[in-house]
């Protein structure tokens, strides 16, 4: 039951002549979409060319297709400790661990596989890696032709840190409002990721 | 210009159809209908002998007949919507009995 | 062969042949693609450019995905009637282009033939006549898709359909008064013919009566199912209408038949109002003119008025949201239908006292046009205001609440 | 009209009595089709007989055997079908039909009526009532006919009784084509005011038989035309009356719930 003084009764406003005549407020709408028609007919149009032209993201805020990073021996840098696919809300990271065959780590992932379908593109795995082996990229196009092609595995997940290896993900807690809340996972261990360009 | 016999027959056969339409079904919407194709029959009817008295006054007749057509069909789907609330049916054998 | 061409019964097919397959259908398929390139230009968009150069080719592409889509009939539909609304529609947006004046008289050797496919006695009441039998392929559809919404989508097009008939047949006795003919090539002739009033001002029907012509392009608009009276297709927010059940090329031709609708209800008004092919100071569109040359300009101002006519009705379109179902009702049984009755009673007045021709006749429509405006000003019950006559829906304060007044 | 010509017409129309008779809904076996043959041979047969024995060569028409053959049938189907909707449907099917048949007799102006008043609104509503009043599925009232077999006999004994007597009119001849011909005449005795302007282009238009219509409305039977007008507002006051009729409704009104309850626990509808 709703209180009464829970309900808040909204008048409805009150028209001037020229809204209740409607006429002069159709000439108004017509006025406005014809000069936007001339607008675009004159003037190019805010829309992007996809294929040709690509959409330039803003690199501070987006979150695209993951990458798995490699040390500086081209190594895969995942340490396979689980702690991205425990972080994961949407439960699409699978790892299955091995003996890791370098000296400097015990284990490593033998299978990486993602799903890019399931993944929300939240940003928690990059959050709670350890060593910064998991990583978003700005790329948006992520497509392929059957469900089987968008879980990425390992090989995948390399490639696209072979392509975008340039590309410094954001991890900024500035901008993730994680710092200074208060309520931050205490799972996810501080990162120093690269400052945003 | 066609002879006029046959828009009679064909007009009475239409008549004819109506009232047999009228007299077998049991669809208060269907016997209306029926009615109104008895109506056709009838313009068919009077256009043709109008024309055999060489005159523009069966068709005009004509139109007025298209006058009371249109009232009985204003009054009847009145009725028929009265009396579907009131029953339920369209049967007109519910309506049999003398009794509301 | 050539004898039966020439002759005005074998010229009529030819050009009923001509106009439907080369003009209509085509002009129809691109219909749509302007619909689109304007809706994108007036939303800031570029529009579909991507089928052939500027996407020219889109309206064949379109095509091509109607006939390849699976051509699916739901099982609980009543089947013969399912499949016979769209082919009811379709047709009946067609047929009535058979009476429109395209391009008067056609001097071919020494024969005058009428660039018209048929010249009944009664050509303006056979377009209304076929007009009116369009709104059978919506109940058709609605009805035989066994669909609630479907139904009742087709219970709203219909009752719209009907109400906007009323003022439409009003507009169209204005006109009939004072023409005085019910055949559209004399009122077309009569239009291009005369003097130039003023001057300058051709005898053409909207400066008459510019009150009527543009309540006829309101109906044009209900009749013809387009925004801002396109309830009878809400998808938004009445989840569709009579065609929700439909698909692939069945739920093309009711897609298609709504731009057939759009250019027969703008060949009409450009016949009635806007002088049909005439041109001012153009001497090829004035009725004398019968060569090739000059039917053929005759054919391209009247195209051209249609053209001018489509685009007013498309950026009307992406312009004003639609109406609620009852402010769609009260425009058209407490706006128009009394503003067209008083027309009505004006053009019977003038032409009683043989003024219908006078510039009497443009002052009698701004008087009424500001009678209505003045009487709607203070209306209580405006055709944007809230539904009324429903006092239960409405939250009242109650003794112990919160004032509104100071709440907000 | 021959004496063979009215005997083969009484044949033709006991055939077409047999064919309704057994398209008529009934609850048992179906004998649609078998009714369906039987009702199309009459019509034929009707037509054939037309053809051969009333119909002059000379002044036979086509379109009359097309138009009637579909105003037959689409008139039986509208008695026969167990389905309303269709009945309605196959309605609108014979006004059209019956509106080429004026056509056919010249009169133009009646026929577009016909079709804009029967097919494009009485029917409509006609259509509106069955499909609302529709119940699911087809009720019993539908698949049975009442009386089929007296109601075919007293309908087509009518029939042949009106179509053996129509041979004692005079044929399609002088009488009919003269008075359609000659009708300027009748125009010209009386003044219109619409048809006195000086347009020259106007020349054409006092032949058309809407002028024509026209002036034997407005002036010869101007008062029938105020009577009509008066029946038809009558007409719509009783549709009124008759079908705004307050329903009681069962459950709670809404005005009688509680603030906050609306919506809640009573239905919308």
């Amino acid at each position: 039951m709703i209180k009464d003084e829970d309900i808040l009764n909204i008048e409805e406003p009150v028209l001037s002549a020229a809204e209740r005549l409607y006429i002069p407020q159709i000439l108004g709408g017509l006025k406005i979409t014809i000069g936007h028609l001339a607008k675009s007919l004159t003037k190019s149009t805010v829309t992007i060319q996809y294929p040709e032209e690509k959409l330039e993201v803003r690199k501070e805020v987006y979150r695209g297709v993951h990458r798995l990073n490699r040390d500086e021996n081209g190594r895969v840098a995942c340490v396979a400790c689980f702690m991205c696919s425990t972080a994961c809300p949407a439960d699409c990271i699978h790892i299955e661990a091995g003996d890791s065959p370098w000296d400097d780590r015990e284990k490593y992932p033998i299978k990486f596989d993602l799903d890019e379908l399931r993944c929300i593109f939240c940003g928690m795995c990059e959050e709670a890696c350890p060593v910064d082996a998991i990583e978003l990229t700005h790329e948006y196009d992520l497509v392929g032709r059957t469900r089987e092609q968008m879980i990425l595995d390992k090989e995948e997940l390399l490639a696209i840190y072979d392509r975008t290896v340039q590309d410094k993900p954001r991890k900024n807690p500035r901008i993730t409002g994680y710092a200074g809340t208060g309520n931050r996972p205490s799972a996810a261990p501080k990162t120093d990721g690269p400052e945003a360009s | 210009m066609a002879g006029v016999t046959e828009y009679v027959i064909v007009g009475a056969a239409l008549f004819a159809l109506g009232l047999v339409g009228f007299l077998s079904r049991r669809n208060l919407i269907v016997m209306f209908l029926s009615t109104e194709i008895m109506f056709q029959g009838v313009l068919v009817n009077v256009v043709a002998v109008g024309r055999l008295h060489g005159g523009l006054e069966g068709q005009a007749f004509g139109l007025f007949l298209l006058v009371i057509a249109a009232v009985e069909a204003g009054l009847a789907l009145g009725l028929i919507v009265l009396l579907f609330r009131r029953r339920g049916t369209l049967d007109a054998d519910a309506w049999s009995a003398m009794r509301g | 062969m050539w004898d039966f061409l020439t002759s005005q019964f074998g010229f009529s097919i030819a050009l009923a042949a001509f106009i439907m397959l080369g003009v209509i259908l085509p002009s129809v398929a691109y219909c749509i693609y302007f619909e689109r390139k304007i809706s994108a230009w007036i939303q800031d968009r570029k529009g579909p450019n991507r089928v052939g150069p500027l996407g020219l080719l889109q309206p064949v592409a379109d095509g091509a995905k109607f006939f390849l889509k699976e051509d699916f009939i739901p099982g609980h539909v009543d089947k013969p009637l399912f499949l016979a609304a769209p082919a009811i529609i379709f047709i009946v947006s067609l047929v009535g282009f058979a009476a429109i004046p395209w391009g008067g008289q056609w001097q071919i050797g020494d024969k005058l033939l009428e660039v018209q496919v048929a010249r009944p006695d009664i050509g303006l009441l056979y377009i209304i006549g076929v007009a009116s039998m369009a709104v059978y392929g919506v109940v058709v559809g609605g009805w035989a898709s066994n669909n609630k919404f479907a139904f009742f989508g087709a219970i709203r097009a219909t009752a719209q359909m009907i109400s906007y008939e009323i003022p439409m047949g009003l507009c169209i006795l204005v006109v009939v008064l004072t023409m005085g003919t019910l055949r559209l090539e004399t009122i077309t002739s009569l239009q291009a013919g005369g003097e130039y009033w003023i001057g300058f001002i051709p005898q053409w029907n909207v400066f008459l009566h510019p009150l009527a012509f543009v309540v006829l392009f309101i109906t044009a608009l209900a009749e013809a199912n387009r925004m801002p009276f396109d309830l009878a297709e809400a998808e938004q927010e009445l989840v569709g209408g009579y065609h929700v059940e439909y698909s692939a090329l069945k739920f093309g031709m009711f897609f298609l038949a709504e731009y057939a609708h759009m250019i027969t209800g703008s060949a009409f008004i450009a016949v009635l109002f806007l002088g049909g092919w005439h041109f001012p100071y153009l001497p090829w569109t004035q009725p004398e003119a019968t060569g090739f040359f000059a039917v053929m300009c005759k054919m391209a101002v009247i195209g051209g008025k249609i053209v001018a006519m489509l685009f007013v009705m498309m950026w009307i379109r992406w312009t004003i949201p639609r109406f609620r179902f009852d402010q769609l009702m009260r425009l058209a049984w407490l706006r128009l239908i009394p503003m067209m009755l008083a027309m009505f009673v004006l053009a019977v007045l003038l032409l009683y006292f043989r003024l219908h021709r006078s510039a009497l006749a443009p002052a009698g429509n701004l008087l009424i046009l500001g009678a209505t405006l003045w009487i709607a000003a203070r209306s209580t019950a405006p055709i944007t205001g809230r539904q009324l006559n429903m006092p239960e829906i409405r939250n009242e304060p109650t003794q112990t609440g919160a004032m509104p007044a100071e709440a907000v | 009209m021959s004496t063979a010509t009215t005997y083969a017409l009484y044949l033709v129309f006991a055939l077409g009595g047999a064919g309704v008779y057994f398209m008529l809904p009934r609850t048992g076996r179906s004998r649609v089709l078998s009714g369906a043959v039987l009702a199309s041979l009459a019509v034929f047969a009707l037509l054939a007989v037309l053809a051969f024995g009333v119909i002059d060569p000379a002044h036979g028409s086509g379109y009359f055997y097309l138009f009637a053959v579909i105003a037959l049938l689409g008139a039986g189907r509208v008695i026969t079908h167990p389905k309303p909707t269709y009945s309605a449907l196959y309605f609108v099917l014979v006004a059209v039909a019956v509106a080429a048949l004026l056509v056919l007799q010249g009169a133009e102006f009646l026929a577009v009526a016909l079709v804009i008043i029967y097919a494009g609104a009485i029917l409509i509503t006609y259509a509106f009532v069955i499909m609302l009043a529709q119940q699911s599925g087809s009720p019993i009232y539908d698949r049975q006919s009442r009386e089929p077999f007296i109601a075919v006999f007293a309908g087509f004994v009518l029939m042949a009784a009106i179509a053996g007597r129509a041979g004692e009119l005079p044929l399609a001849g002088e009488t009919v084509d003269a008075a359609l011909t000659a009708p300027a005449a009748l125009a010209a005795q009386t003044e219109s005011p619409a048809n006195q302007q000086d347009d020259s282009a106007q020349e054409g238009a006092d032949e058309s038989n809407s002028l024509r219509m026209g002036v034997i409305i407005m002036v010869n039977y101007v008062v029938v035309v105020q009577i009509a007008g008066v029946l038809l507002l009558i007409a719509m006051i009783g549709a009124i009356a008759l079908s705004r009729k307050k329903v009681p409704s069962d459950g709670p009104r809404a005005a009688d719930v509680p603030l906050g309850e609306i919506g809640r626990k009573v239905k919308p509808y």
